[in-house]
């Protein structure tokens, strides 16, 4: 395993550690563990807090910033967060207007997500909890653990954002991290495993001429294993399946392509030009789009494609400025 | 029984088969467990004081997992423990009876927190039969009830081989998911060899 | 090879009908294989144009856009662009004050750029050409092709962007670029090689615990092959290679960890915490910074760091607004 | 000497070569010169009209060798095919005197460009020493000339493995481009087999 790090043990902290040293408009806190943001908590702003495994970045601490998260607290490698750090985070910016807590669906994330909400209550913070679960690669059913949140939580964390920095009320903010999450959908593709630090040999084995689809965004294999295709052929798949669960025709979408780590941003844009080319040959329209590595699965090969069927309403969010490491316009 | 020797040896053997947890879970989860639980027990290890009662031993043994541990196996197994110690009470004495109800409280914890049915290829697979096996064997004495204990758990994770996932990150496989050992029942097989290991035969 | 692409052939013109589709305010040429600010020309604005291999990304066509490049002509991968291009770029960006020319120190780009500028002239168009070679790797000499152009290839399309887009004369945002690149310095680390698509098969073989020290951005290997180090101590590499041939100490530097592709965003971070402990333990402090993936070469693993010793004036060039894809501040 | 053949040839010599070229330049430099050259030389055989007088065929194929080759052998070959075009002028026939001058002129537009020297590692070292030896040999016939230019090119390009890169990427490896073949200068030896290949015994 080769990776540009001191120590497997220390990686994520020495990452916290250089973010905090190159952000100084963020607030890190080595000891809980968090990232907030410098002016938080603000006086009756309702807080927006987001959290999970490490190895997305800049998911979720890129994300901490103005008009987006108000702290996130990164777990170790691909593993949630503990409650104890949820619990910092969320008091880290609660200003009496309540908090929300957007959640990717995952049993891990779930858990301490809800027992940090418990924890939270005892200190009279009101918690909404936002949970995200749009990956159609996963079959959605009541006996199950559900989907996987993926690219949705991007789009989440950006317009309930930029509601809360205009003011938005607790259920508000809640409702339109909600509504996005119900109106987006992604599906990824792995060229390759990628490898965690702590477990120092790929995630799993793949030949020369295969690839997985339906991927999630923890280096876990995906619902099938085929044989290598072309970009055309995957953003085919990738929308299809999307289509064939949220049909996108007549729509005005924002779509990310998101490279999962490993993947050159010139693949990434040779990809959108099939993904631009799918989406206007089947009547959807592309009103606002993003392409490159925004949620990642650490040096994983490959690609996620989300759509979100946009309103005005969540279009006039998605450009309200933003000011983060990862995401920033406007400012 | 003592539960620090159970928690302790419990740590030991899950530091000796890391690797392996982390490689089952690679193939079907995320590649984390035998890390995950490492880290959690090691937490859980510090956070044990001398002379604690044995309720309390797991009672603070839970809580360290739970906030150290993080990933799915970190509340269900501290959840375990606490319900357990919880179901111990102060009693100074942990005797075939009383280990019994903490079992059953621990197992319901763990449901209840997850949700998880016996058959969705998770660690309730190796748990729930595990404790009633113990429930049932209980009359003989603990060395009988904790080894029939160990026995259910080892087929009950065995049995997960061929299941489906319906819960955890496994599920996210569906088919795919078959033909593969559960990480968090595997583990859970090692609650119980740990509970066999320090059990002595005449207790 | 595993790529996200359709065909070896057409990936470059892909990468660019992606960026044409992504980037309304780029207009991107596919027959001249130029990527153009909308609103150029602009006229009696200096013109500002770069350009060199593909596989480079965001880098050079990531970077146009306000306040920083006026076109961008991308080559095949990782060879430099022809005169045709760079020449189709220039008058399409030409105001009338002239057009300075930022070329990275290649061979390649050094003489297809001379080419277009001799024919430039013919048209009447004044052309300065900036060479950058901030390569701390190479060893400098009259007798050699000298340094090759890395990072600081970044840092003054930025500056001289800000210093053109506030009204520069040609010679005053010739000569910004000419100082970024003198006050410069770069080092470069491999942990893999990368594979050109054209090419199929990695640019060298490298073992398991071997790097390469001293890279450029071409997937050439380096200077020397030496066994797997820590980031820590392959940032102490860098940086005393740096210090060595521009001694830091006491000066306000903007530094980039910029990552080669391939390695995930949380490394550069951990890499940026050893970089800020280094630099302040050697009396240098950091005035800017940027971690992420700006000038890479395609897929491969590793980082390259780049000092800049700021002046109040560089510093406020940079601080500037920009708005391109891959670099955006203050609009 | 039918200086489309020369091209043709050529052309055909350095795409049944690409790969090792390619491989040759991934060692030492970026991986790219046969595609580079490849991809050049397909835009100067389109670029031919029919019917082009040899000096002709030479300045159009340079051009387009330039315009759509990028790289640094782009420039440098299209130059040295355009300036031997031109010392051709329009003369309908090349005998083995005129070949002598164009190919100095194409080695002088060469060395102009890129301000190299021999020993530097680079094409120059196959290119100064064939044309050198085509001068030398010139007097005894075209046929005899050609394949003294194409073995002094030959021995050129071996004798750049030992040493030491001061010009083209390859001089960014420092001590490490020591004991690897320049890929300017094989292909290099193309240009000069193309020349064997279409120059007739008995021209
Ligand atoms: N809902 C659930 N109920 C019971 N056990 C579960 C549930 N979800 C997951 N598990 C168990 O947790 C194990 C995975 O633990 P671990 O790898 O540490 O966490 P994560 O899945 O967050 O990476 C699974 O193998 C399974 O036995
Ligand atoms: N200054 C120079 N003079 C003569 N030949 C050169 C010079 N620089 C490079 N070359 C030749 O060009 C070859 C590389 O060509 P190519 O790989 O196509 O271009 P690039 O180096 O831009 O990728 C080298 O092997 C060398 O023979
Ligand atoms: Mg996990
Ligand atoms: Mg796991
Ligand atoms: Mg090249
Ligand atoms: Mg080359």
């Amino acid at each position: 395993m080769k990776k540009l790090i001191d120590a497997v043990d220390d990686v994520v902290l020495d990452a916290l550690r250089g973010m905090a040293a190159a952000h100084p408009s963020l607030r890190v806190d080595l000891d809980e563990r968090i990232i907030a943001r410098a002016d938080a908590p603000r006086p009756g702003k309702v807080g927006l807090v987001s959290g999970g495994g490490s190895g997305h970045e800049p998911l979720h601490g890129g994300f901490v910033g103005y008009g987006m998260l108000d702290a996130a607290c990164p777990g170790e490698v691909f593993t949630s967060p503990v409650p104890d750090q949820i619990l910092a985070a969320t008091n880290a910016v609660s200003g009496g207007a309540g908090v929300v807590h957007i959640i990717k669906n995952y049993t891990g994330d779930v858990l301490n997500f809800q027992m940090a909400a418990e924890l939270a209550g005892d200190d009279d913070i009101e918690v909404v909890p936002v949970m995200i679960d749009d990956d159609v690669a996963v079959q959605d059913s009541t006996f199950t653990a559900g989907r996987r949140g993926t690219g949705a939580t991007l789009f989440a964390e950006k317009t309930a954002g930029a509601l809360a920095e205009a003011g938005g009320s607790l259920s508000e903010v809640a409702a339109v991290a909600t509504e996005v999450n119900e109106r987006t959908r992604s599906f990824g593709v792995a060229l390759t495993a990628c490898t965690v630090p702590a477990a120092g040999r790929p995630t799993f084995d793949l030949g020369e001429d295969e690839i997985e689809l339906g991927i999630g965004i923890h280096g876990e294999p995906g619902r099938e294993r085929t044989r290598l295709r072309t970009a055309s052929e995957i953003v085919d798949v990738a929308l299809s399946a999307i289509d064939d669960d949220m049909p996108l025709s007549g729509s005005e979408v924002l779509v990310m392509v998101n490279g999962m780590g490993g993947t050159p941003l010139m693949e990434l844009y040779a990809a959108y030009a099939a993904v631009a080319d799918w989406l206007s040959g089947h009547g959807a329209t592309v009103g606002r789009r993003l392409v490159g590595n925004y949620v990642t699965s650490l040096d994983m090969a490959g690609c996620m494609i989300s759509v979100c069927r946009l309103t005005p309403r969540l279009a006039e969010l998605w450009d309200a400025p933003v000011e983060t490491p990862g995401l920033r316009w406007g400012r | 029984m003592d539960a620090r020797e159970w928690i302790e040896r419990f740590a030991e053997l899950v530091e000796a088969e890391a690797d392996h947890l982390t490689r089952l879970d690679a193939a079907i989860g995320d590649g984390d467990h035998g890390t995950n639980l490492n880290r959690g027990l090691r937490a859980a290890m510090a956070s044990l004081h001398a002379d604690l009662p044995p309720g309390k031993v797991l009672t603070t043994a839970g809580r360290a997992l739970i906030s150290k541990t993080g990933g799915a196996s970190g509340p269900l197994y501290g959840t375990a423990l606490r319900r357990a110690g919880k179901a111990l009470g102060d009693t100074p004495e942990v005797g075939a009876g009383e280990l019994a109800t903490a079992l059953r409280a621990a197992l319901e914890g763990v449901r209840e927190l997850g949700r998880a049915e016996e058959g969705d290829k998770t660690m309730i697979d190796a748990l729930a039969p595990a404790v009633a096996a113990y429930a049932a064997t209980a009359a003989e004495g603990m060395p009988a009830a904790v080894r029939a204990a160990l026995d259910a758990a080892e087929k009950g994770a065995e049995a997960t081989i061929p299941l489906q996932a319906r819960k955890g990150r496994a599920s996210y496989l569906g088919a795919r998911s078959v033909g593969h050992l559960d990480p968090g029942a595997a583990s859970t097989v090692l609650l119980f060899r740990a509970l066999a290991d320090v059990t002595p035969a005449g207790a």
